[in-house]
C-alpha cells in the first residue's frame, strides 16, 4: 500500500468551507512534502542524492493553491519548489523518490533532468526545465487554448519573485490580460533568488504591485497561510473559470533551506534570521491552528505521522533499487515515434 | 493544376489546414486584420475569425512561448515571427522548450508547433530585415528546420508541417515570396519533411542548396551545361532532419560538390555538409568541397552596391562551379 | 550655409521659464522635422528613397523632451520615429538626408542601415538598431556606467507602446529602478503597433501605469503639447541628475502616416480616425499657441518656413549628389582596428 | 610561478584588471556576497565595493543589455551569465546588438565587452546545466569567441578579452575549473585572442579540440603514441577568430585531422573546422577529416549511465583515432 492510495481525490473542489476532513488532508499534504523533503536531504548528505532541492517553507502556499485547482483537469505548472503542488496534483511518494534517484521509472524525465523538474501528461503538471519563467508563457498559452477550444480548466503556474524579472514575465502576464485567459500567476517570494535579496532584485516591496500594471488583479498573501493561499486562489479560479481573466498572487513565504544542496546561504544571509526562520515554519503554524480548533488531535498527529513516515520509508526504498535508465536509451524521444 | 507563387502556395496550405482542423491558429504580429506585412494570411481572419488568427503583442518570446502552451493543450499553433531577424527574443523558448519538451519528459509530451519565418535577403531589407538564420536553428537536436524553394514544396511542407508531432521552423525565404512561380495541383498533397530533391540531375558536380539559392544554383548550372560541365542541383528542402543519403548518393555519383547559401560563412549550415560529405564519401571525391556563402559580416547592408557585394549571385556561382570542374 | 549653424546650443538647457525665442526654437525643430518628414515621403513616391519611415505626429513629444536635455552631455538612444529627436540633439538636414539616401557619408551607419536607424557618437545618440526595445536595456546600462563613474549625465531612450511589451521593456526598467539609474523612458504611445491597436497590446489605458510597477513615476502627458511634454521631461532630468532615479514618462501622440512607407493604414484604419488625424497635429497646435500668444507673427513663421524649405531642399540635393559606399567596404568595421 | 587552478586563474586575471582600471566592472547574478555560484568572483565585492560588482536582477537580457550600454559610456564591463545554458534570454542582445554596434555604425561605436559563461557537463548538472553553446556564438560576425584549456592561458585570455575593444564570449568549461591546474606566471602577460596552440606535437595526426576536450585529448594522444602512432594535439583556444592557419598548417603536415567537442555533433563547430580542412588542405588528406562529438540528443541527462553515454571520454577519442590512423 503506498500513500496515494488514501487520496481522497474528491476532496479537492471548489467548496468554500472546508470540512475538517479536508483541512486535515491539506496537513497531511503539508506534513507529507516536509518528510519527503526531508529525506532527500539525508539522502543528499549520505551521497545517495546528488542534488535536493527543497520546498520547506513553501508548503502551505502550494498546498493552499492547489486544493483550490481540480486534479485531472486543471494545467498546474509549477517550479522546482514545488513538490508540495505534484503531490496535492497527484504524484505519489514513490514517483518523486524515483526523481531523486534518476531513476528510468521516473515520471518526469526517466532520470534526464535534475530532481524536482516535475512533469506528468497524465497529471497536467506540465514538463518543466530549469531556465526560470518560461513556464509563464506556457502558461498563458494553455489558457489561451482552452479558450480558442471552449474549455473551462485553468492553467496554474508558479516561480519566484526573482523570475518575476524575467522578459517572460512580463510578456506572458500582459498576453494572458489582453485576452482575459483563465490563468494563475503564483508568485512565491521567499525574498532571495539565491543570494540576492528583494531589494537588489525590485525597487517595489511586493511583486502583487504588478498585476494592476498589467490589468489584472495582484493579490498579495500571506503564504505561510494555507488557508489564506487557499482561498484567494480559489477567488482566482473562480475568476480565471468565469472568462474575467487572468490573477497574479504573490504568496509571501520563506525559504527555510539554503537554495539548493549546492547552496551554503550562511555566506550571505544574517545569522539572527536564519535562526528567525522556524518561527515561519507553514506546517507548525498550520498543526497550531488545527490543534487549537480542535480539528487534529495527539493521537490523530501521530498516526498521521507514521503514516507518512512509513510512505516516505517505502517510497525511498522503492525507488532506490528501481533500476537505472539504459544507456541505449540516450538517443530517444528525440522526435515522436 | 494552378500556377501560383510561393506565397500563395504557403497561404494555401495554412487555410487548408485550418479549415480541416479547428484546432489550428495563428498567433503573430499583424497577422489579422493586415494579413501579416507579406500578407501571407491575408484573409484567414475573416475566415476563420479574430479567435484563430490572432494579432500578438509585439514580443516574439511569448508569441512562441505561449505557442507552446497552446500545443500542450491539444491545439496546432503556428507562431508568426514577422521578420526572421526578430526571432532572437524567442531563442530561449525555442532551443530551451519547444525543442526538448519531449527529450526532457522522456516522451511524455510533445509540442506540435510551426513556427514560420520570413528570412534572407536581396530585398533591400538591409542588416535588421534581411537574415539567414538556419545555422543557430539547424544545430538544435528536437527541432525540424525546412526552407523550400518551389510553390509545390512550400504548400506540401507547410502541411507536413502542421501535421508534424514536433517543432518545425518553417523557414520562407522573403524574396521568392512573388518571384518564384509554379505549378501546384488541386488536390491534397504532404511533401515528406527531412527529404531532398534533386532539381536538376547532373553527372559532374553536385550543387547543393535551399530557399533563393536554389534558384540562382539552377540558372548556374544552365551556364555551366553550356560549358559542357553536367550539374547535379539538390534542393536540401529540410535541413533537420537532413537527407544525408541523397547528398552523399550525388556526391559518391558526381566526385565533386559545391553548397550555397546565403547564411555567413563561417560556421553556417554549409560547414555541416561539407563535414559529412568528407567523412561519407572521402573515397569518392575527385576535388575539395566547396562552399560558396555571404562574407562574414555581421549582416547585409542596406545600400544596393554593398547588398550586391553580400549577396552570393547566380555569376559567383558559374565562377565557383567552373574553379571545381576545373579541379 | 546649413542650416544647423543658426542652432543656439544655449537655448538648449534647464531653464524654467522659456524665453520667446526658445519657444521659437522649439516651433523650427518642429517645422523642420515636419519639412524633412514630408520631403522624404516625395522622394519615396518618386522612387529615390526606398524606405521611409515618419516622425509625423510626434515632434512635439520629441522636441520638448529634448529641449530638456543637454546636447553633447547627455545620451539619448531614440527609435526610428526620433526624427526630430536627432534633430534637437544637432543632427543637421543634410546628416539625415546622407542616410535617407544610404550614402557613404551618412553618419549614422554610412548607409549600411535602413534610413531612421540614427546615431553619432559625438553627438552621444547611441547607434540603433531594428529589433525593438534593446536600447531600453543600453540606456539602463548607460545609467549605470554613468553611477559607477560619478558622472551627472542622463540616459533618454525612447520607444512606440508596443515596444513596451518587450521582455527588454521590464528588465531594463526594473534594473534602473533598483539602482536609481539616471535614465528617462519615454514610451511615445500613438495607439498602434503597426496595425496592432492598443487595445490589443495591452488590457491598461496608459503605459505610465507601470512606472509603479518598478517603484518608478510613472507620468502620462499629452506628447501633442510641445511645452508639456518639456516640462515633464525637465522634471525628470532634474530628478535624475539628482541621483533620485528614473522616470517613465508616456507622451500620447497620434501616428499622422502609416506605419512606413510599406505600410498602407487604410486596411486596418477606420476612416474617420484617419480624417481626424490632422485635429491632433503637434505643429499646428503650436503654432497656434505661439500666435495666440504673440511669439510669432506671419512675417516670422514666413521667413522661418523660407528658410527650411532652403535648407531641405540644399540638404536633399547634396545628399543625392553624394557617393554611394564602394563595395570594397563591406567588409570593413566587423571589428576594430 | 604558482600552480593554481583555472578558476583561480579566471579570478585572478579579473582581479587585476580591476585593479588597474576603474572602468572594469561585473554584473551577474549572486557575484556579489555570494561570489558566484562557482566563486569565480569570490572576495572581489569585498575589495572594489558593490557599486563594481554587481548583484543583478534575474534577467540575462538586461544583464548583457545594461552591459552593453555601460560599454558605450566609457567602462568595461563584465557580464556574467550564471550557466551557458541560461545564455539564451540574451541571445537577441548579444547578437543583434553587442555584434553589431560596431558594422552598423560604420565604425562609430563599439562594445569592448566580456560575457563569461560557465559551460559544459561531465558535473552532473543534467539538461540544462551542461551545456556547450559555441556553435550558436562562434557563428556570429562580429563577435569573438574563446575558450581556455588551461590556467595560463584562462589568465592571459581573459586579461585580453577585458583590454579588447569588441564583446568577447569567454567560455569556461566548468569541469576544468578545479580540475585543471598548471603554472601561471607571476608577472603581468597577455595571451592573444586568435591564436591556437599546440599542446602536443606530432607528425601522424592532427587532433584538434578546446576547453575540457583538450585534456581527453591529450590523454588520448599519450595512449596512441604507445601504439607507435605519432598525434599532434591543437589546443584552438579561440573560435572566433579561428587561427585557420595553424590547423592547416598542422594538417598539411599530417594529412589527418580529428575534431573533437562535446557539444552536439550536426552543426556543431567542428563542421566548420572539417569544412575549412577540406576546402584548404585537400591534396595533403591521407584519410576523411573526422568528428567526434556528443550525440544528436537535446541536451546530456542527468542519470550517470546516460551522462556518461553522452560525453566524448579518452576512450572513445582513443578508438576514433585508432580507426583514422588505420585508414
Ligand atoms: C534563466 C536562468 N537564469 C539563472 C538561473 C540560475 N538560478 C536557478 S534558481 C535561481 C534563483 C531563483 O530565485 P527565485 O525566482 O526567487 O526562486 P526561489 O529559488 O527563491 O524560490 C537562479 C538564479 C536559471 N535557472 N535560469
Ligand atoms: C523584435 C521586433 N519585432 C518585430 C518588429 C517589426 N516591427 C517594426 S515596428 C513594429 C511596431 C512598433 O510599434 P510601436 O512600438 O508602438 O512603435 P510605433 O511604430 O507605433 O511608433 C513592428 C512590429 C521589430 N522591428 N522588432
Ligand atoms: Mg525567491
Ligand atoms: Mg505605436
Amino acid at each position: 500500500m503506498t500513500l496515494s492510495d488514501h487520496i481522497s481525490y474528491a476532496l479537492v473542489d471548489e467548496q468554500d468551507e472546508l470540512s475538517s476532513d479536508t483541512l486535515r488532508e491539506m496537513y497531511r499534504y503539508m506534513l507529507l512534502a516536509r518528510a519527503l523533503d526531508e529525506r532527500m536531504w539525508l539522502l543528499n548528505r549520505a551521497g545517495k542524492a546528488p542534488f535536493v532541492i527543497s520546498c520547506q517553507g513553501h508548503e502551505a502556499a502550494q498546498v493552499g493553491a492547489a486544493f483550490a485547482l481540480q486534479r485531472g483537469k486543471d494545467f498546474t505548472l509549477p517550479y522546482y519548489r514545488g513538490l508540495a503542488t505534484v503531490l496535492v496534483m497527484g504524484m505519489t511518494p514513490l514517483e518523486v523518490m524515483l526523481g531523486v534517484f534518476a531513476r528510468a521509472a521516473d515520471p518526469s524525465s526517466g532520470g534526464r533532468q535534475m530532481p524536482a523538474h516535475y512533469g506528468s501528461r497524465r497529471l497536467k503538471i506540465v514538463t518543466q526545465s530549469s531556465p526560470v519563467g518560461t513556464q509563464i508563457a506556457h502558461a498563458a498559452g494553455i489558457g489561451l487554448a482552452e479558450k480558442i477550444r471552449g474549455g473551462d480548466a485553468v492553467a496554474w503556474t508558479s516561480f519566484g519573485e526573482g523570475t518575476s524579472s524575467q522578459g517572460d514575465f512580463h510578456e506572458a502576464l500582459n498576453l494572458a490580460a489582453v485576452h482575459n485567459l483563465p490563468v494563475i500567476f503564483q508568485c512565491e517570494n521567499n525574498e532571495y533568488a539565491i543570494s540576492v535579496p528583494q531589494r537588489m532584485q525590485m525597487a517595489v516591496t511586493s511583486v502583487a504591485d504588478r498585476g494592476p500594471a498589467y490589468g489584472m488583479p495582484g493579490i498579495s498573501v500571506d503564504g505561510t497561510d494555507v488557508l489564506a493561499t487557499y482561498e484567494v486562489t480559489r477567488r482566482a479560479v473562480e475568476r480565471a473559470r468565469r472568462g474575467d481573466g487572468p490573477t497574479l498572487i504573490e504568496a509571501r513565504v520563506v525559504r527555510m533551506t539554503a537554495h539548493s544542496s549546492d547552496d551554503n546561504d550562511r555566506t550571505y544571509r544574517p545569522s539572527s534570521e536564519l535562526q528567525a526562520l522556524k518561527q515561519h515554519d507553514p506546517v507548525a503554524r498550520f498543526r497550531g491552528y488545527l490543534r487549537e480548533h480542535g480539528i487534529l488531535d495527539e493521537v490523530q498527529e501521530r498516526e498521521l505521522r507514521e503514516q507518512i513516515g512509513h510512505a516516505v520509508n517505502e517510497a525511498t526504498e522503492q525507488a532506490e533499487r528501481a533500476p537505472m535508465a539504459d544507456p541505449e536509451t540516450l538517443l530517444e524521444h528525440v522526435f515522436a515515434g | 493544376m494552378a500556377e501560383i507563387n510561393l506565397l500563395e502556395a504557403i497561404r494555401q496550405g495554412i487555410d487548408e489546414m485550418m479549415a480541416h482542423d479547428p484546432g489550428v491558429f495563428i498567433l503573430g504580429e499583424d497577422v489579422g486584420k493586415r494579413g501579416g506585412v507579406f500578407r501571407v494570411t491575408e484573409g484567414l481572419m475573416d475566415k476563420y475569425g479574430a479567435q484563430r488568427v490572432i494579432d500578438s503583442p509585439l514580443a516574439e518570446s511569448v508569441i512562441v512561448g505561449a505557442c507552446i502552451g497552446a500545443a500542450l493543450n491539444d491545439t496546432r499553433p503556428i507562431a508568426e515571427i514577422q521578420f526572421a531577424d526578430f526571432i532572437h527574443p524567442a531563442f530561449n523558448q525555442i532551443v530551451s522548450e519547444a525543442a526538448r519538451m519531449r527529450y526532457r519528459s522522456n516522451g511524455d509530451w510533445g509540442v506540435p508547433l510551426v513556427i514560420r519565418a520570413p528570412y534572407g535577403g536581396g530585398i533591400h531589407g538591409a542588416l535588421y530585415h534581411s537574415q539567414s538564420i538556419e545555422a543557430f536553428f539547424a544545430h538544435v537536436p528536437g527541432l525540424k528546420v525546412v526552407a523550400p524553394s518551389t510553390p509545390y514544396d512550400a504548400k506540401g511542407l507547410i502541411k507536413s508541417a502542421i501535421e508534424d508531432p514536433d517543432p518545425v521552423l518553417f523557414l520562407e525565404h522573403k524574396k521568392t515570396y512573388r518571384l518564384i512561380k509554379g505549378q501546384v495541383p488541386d488536390h491534397d498533397y504532404r511533401v515528406p519533411i527531412g527529404k531532398a530533391e534533386v532539381k536538376r540531375p547532373g553527372d559532374d558536380i553536385t550543387l547543393i542548396a535551399y530557399g533563393l539559392m536554389l534558384h540562382f544554383c539552377l540558372e548556374a548550372a544552365q551556364v555551366l551545361a553550356g560549358d559542357g560541365v553536367s550539374v547535379e542541383v539538390l534542393d536540401l528542402r529540410s535541413l533537420r532532419p537532413l537527407d544525408t543519403e541523397a547528398i552523399l548518393g550525388s556526391v559518391r555519383k558526381t566526385g565533386k560538390a559545391l553548397v550555397v547559401h546565403e547564411d555567413n560563412l563561417t560556421g553556417g549550415f554549409g560547414g555541416e555538409i561539407s563535414a559529412l560529405i568528407s567523412e561519407h564519401a572521402f573515397e569518392h571525391l575527385d576535388g575539395p568541397v566547396m562552399r560558396l556563402a555571404g562574407p562574414d559580416v555581421p549582416a547585409m547592408p542596406f545600400a544596393k552596391p554593398l547588398e550586391d557585394a553580400f549577396m552570393p549571385s547566380p555569376e559567383k556561382i558559374v565562377a565557383a562551379l567552373r574553379k571545381l570542374a576545373a579541379y
